[in-house]
């Protein structure tokens, strides 16, 4: 189960890491990203998964002794929570400067960007 | 309790199975309108005999399962509401072909027309906007 | 103080809400909810006059209670007729978009009366203008704008005239 | 041609370095010496049921507090970017706003429905970070659904002003709040957001777990505003 | 059973992926952005992190696919050259909206 998840993760970050090299857009390039980040994501939790784990939540279902073989890693868990919004205002910062971008250029294709290139 | 969670089971099943219809609608349904026919409506009671199975399952959940039902019943009409507004305002009329019967009327293009054309006699003005 | 009543039933129904949502209640949950909600009340939210419309007097709850059972025998037809429509191998559909009209004046009624509308058998809200609601119908079979308001509008706006006064 | 082949190679050294690494990650190894830790005695240290919260929130409470200044300054990023100079154009354009030319008068119905569910979203808000110590949710979540609760209702009214002072005076003071609980544990208790200088509670109970529900209150807060911030600064009123 | 659901969850997902970045219209690649981590919230739940799939669920479907649509809707619509007559003084020509905006 957890190496499903972690193939998965990695093609997902495969794809993000394609995209983010072969779109000429910035547009495209944000979306690649985010894929790519979704993948990141969804290895760390696949990393934590403990076999036929829980969450780690204690109520009546689950007691807190006893509790070590049955519930998940807590620790990836809450990385990815705080990732996962850093990653949304992240996107959003990138967004704002492809909005500057179009409006200062009127254009979004890397190729057009000259000012960089060496 | 047992029997509970089993007949929870299949009214469940049932609302998967509406869910499903709804999915057939949208593929089969010639344009859009006529596909949110059939995803507002299916869906509503599908996800309703969803809820409704998991509270036989686990009765005491009722009340987050009922809050949740009256939610789905304020906003997906209104999402799809909003949806058909915002799909006649780009110009998509409900009157496409092919359809089974002859198509019959489009009353509020009708209206907003006339309302155009009102506009326009008593303001006079630019005149490329006619049409 | 103005905006009393308001404050008071927006309270109400909120409070509702969160004892459905702590649904296995704790006197904690109880104080906890209620200094919540009155806070909340007390913020200048936007769009709270809303709730003035509501109103909680018996009979208009009892003509709720009724009005829900109607609505669920519509969703339920409604859901028959789209199946029978959807399984059929060419698609019986007349589709068009009709204006029908309605005497209610609360925002909140006609908010509810679009809802019920859109969930009924082929219909669907797409605009409204004052009074006039534009609908989408499935297959139209009504010629003018009184007919169609007897087919559609009629048989919930008698429960929530009473309902929304 | 060339280039792809390059990307290509590049993809095959990762995988290379990856599947090393991924092939020593299996169910079967059980957790980690520290999450062993986390789940055996977090439940007495700190008295919160929900593991993740008491990581996120005390064990790992540094990272959280570092978290939440990055996103602070992504949305004073976006804001700086976007609504910079847009404020007078904006306004220009309102004014001169020919009624009924172009524009669409927002619908009725959305209007209606957004004024009732905004107070509920907000309390569905509040309900989730309020337990964020007892079942799955907590700030970012709820703060989440403040966000989308004052989304529905820019999207009901596109000409509505937020009130900029408020959102930014409700992060400004959560902000400050979150760093003084945490120098508060620093001297009450055993280090910096130490939730423990208050009475743990029963637990399972509402007040409960310390100070760790103050704490994702204040994340809410924190998190709401400035998400609200960034869909505001990104929305365009056409 | 888990497993075979874990491995269609994937196989959605990677399909939104390629679609995201293959799809001509961009709105389109933006929603299957968006379907990807709506898929990823179903994965996280079956790997035990409701926390997480709650998050993902609200940020990543969500509030992210919103912002992305906000930012396309900006960058489609560049301040034109109105042409109605009310607008007059400065907005003659998009270069100088532009200046003004900057």
């Amino acid at each position: 189960m957890t190496h499903i998840v972690l193939a998965i993760g990695f093609l997902l970050v495969c794809i993000g890491f394609w995209g983010l090299m072969t779109r000429r857009e910035v547009f495209r390039m944000i979306i690649s990203f985010s894929l790519l980040d979704t993948g990141v994501h969804v290895i760390m939790v696949g990393i934590g998964y403990v076999r036929a784990g829980t969450a780690p939540i204690f109520d009546e279902a689950l007691a807190v002794a006893g509790a070590v073989g049955k519930v998940v890693d807590p620790v990836p868990s809450a990385l990815v929570l705080t990732a996962i919004v850093i990653g949304l205002a992240v996107t959003a910062l990138m967004l704002s400067f492809a909005i500057r971008l179009h409006a200062s250029r009127g254009s979004l294709a890397v190729d057009d960007m000259k000012e960089l290139k060496w | 309790m047992e029997i509970l969670a089993i007949i929870g089971s299949f009214v469940s099943l049932i609302g998967a199975f509406f869910l499903l219809l709804a999915a057939i609608g949208i593929i089969r349904m010639p344009d859009t309108y006529n596909r949110m026919q059939t995803g507002t409506k299916a869906t509503t009671l599908g996800s309703m005999l969803f809820f409704v199975g998991i509270g036989l399952a686990h009765p005491s959940w009722w009340t987050k399962l009922l809050i949740l039902t009256v939610f789905i019943f304020l906003t997906n009409p209104l999402s799809s509401h909003v949806l058909a507004r915002a799909l006649h305002f780009i110009g998509k009329s409900p009157l496409v072909e092919p359809y089974s019967g002859p198509s019959v009327r489009d009353d509020l293009a009708f209206d907003e027309a006339q309302a155009v054309l009102a506009a326009e006699g008593s303001r006079q003005m630019e005149k490329g906007e006619a049409e | 103080m103005k905006g009393f009543l308001v404050r008071l039933k927006a309270l109400l129904v909120l409070y509702a809400v969160w004892l459905a949502l702590m649904a296995p209640l704790s006197t904690q949950d109880l104080a906890a909810g209620l200094g919540i909600v009155l806070v909340l009340v007390l913020l200048p939210l936007p769009g709270l006059s809303i709730y003035r419309e509501i109103s909680l007097a018996p009979k208009r709850i009892l003509f709720f209670i009724l009005y829900i059972g109607v609505l669920l025998i519509e969703i339920c037809k409604s859901n028959i007729d789209v199946a029978l429509r959807v399984v059929q191998p060419v698609i019986p559909i007349q589709p068009g978009i009709v204006k029908v009209s309605t005497r209610l004046t609360s925002r909140l009624g006609r908010w509810v009366l679009a809802n019920s509308i859109t969930l009924t058998p082929g219909t669907i809200t797409v605009e409204t203008k004052g009074g006039d609601l534009y609908i989408h119908w499935i297959s139209v079979t009504a010629d003018d704008v009184d007919s169609a308001t007897k087919k559609i509008v009629n048989q919930f706006e008698k429960y929530l005239e009473v309902i929304f006064g | 041609m060339m280039k792809r082949l390059i990307i290509i190679l590049a993809l095959a050294a990762i995988a290379l370095g990856f599947f090393p690494l991924a092939m020593r990650i299996s169910g079967d190894s059980g957790l980690t010496a520290l999450a062993t830790h986390y789940v055996e005695a977090g439940a007495d240290e700190l008295g919160a049921a929900n593991l993740v919260t008491s990581v996120v929130v005390s064990y790992r409470g540094l990272d959280t507090l570092g978290e939440v200044m990055v996103l602070f300054t992504a949305t004073t990023g976006v804001t700086a970017l976007l609504v910079a100079g847009k404020s007078k154009s904006h306004k220009k354009e309102k004014d001169s706003e020919p009624d009924g030319d172009g524009r669409r008068e927002g619908s009725e119905l959305l209007a209606t429905g957004a004024a009732f569910l905004f107070p509920i979203l907000i309390l569905f808000g509040i309900y989730i970070f309020l337990n964020g110590h007892l079942t799955p949710g907590g700030g970012f979540q709820g703060g989440v659904v403040l966000a989308s609760a004052f989304l529905l209702l820019l999207f009901s009214d596109c000409r509505l002003e937020l009130n900029h002072a408020l959102l930014k005076g409700a992060e400004a003071i959560s902000g400050a709040a979150y760093v003084a609980v945490g120098l508060l544990g620093l001297w009450l208790a055993g280090g910096f957001l130490d939730p423990r200088f208050l009475p743990a509670g029963e637990f399972g109970q509402l007040f409960s777990a310390g100070a760790i529900p103050i704490i994702y209150i204040l994340i809410g807060i924190k998190v709401g505003s400035e998400l609200t911030g960034i869909v505001d600064a990104m929305r365009r009123c056409s | 059973m888990s497993q075979l659901m874990l491995v269609l969850f994937g196989l959605l997902m990677l399909v939104g992926a390629v679609a995201a970045l293959y799809l001509k219209d961009t709105v389109s690649a933006i929603l299957a952005a968006g379907s990807v981590s709506l898929v990823a919230s179903l994965v996280y739940l079956l790997l035990g992190a409701p926390d997480v799939a709650m998050t993902e669920a609200a940020i990543g479907s969500a509030l992210t696919t919103v912002v992305f649509l906000f930012s396309w809707a900006r960058i489609q619509h560049r301040p034109q050259p109105s042409k109605s007559s009310q607008s007059e003084e400065t907005d003659s020509n998009p270069d100088d909206q532009e200046d003004h905006q900057l």
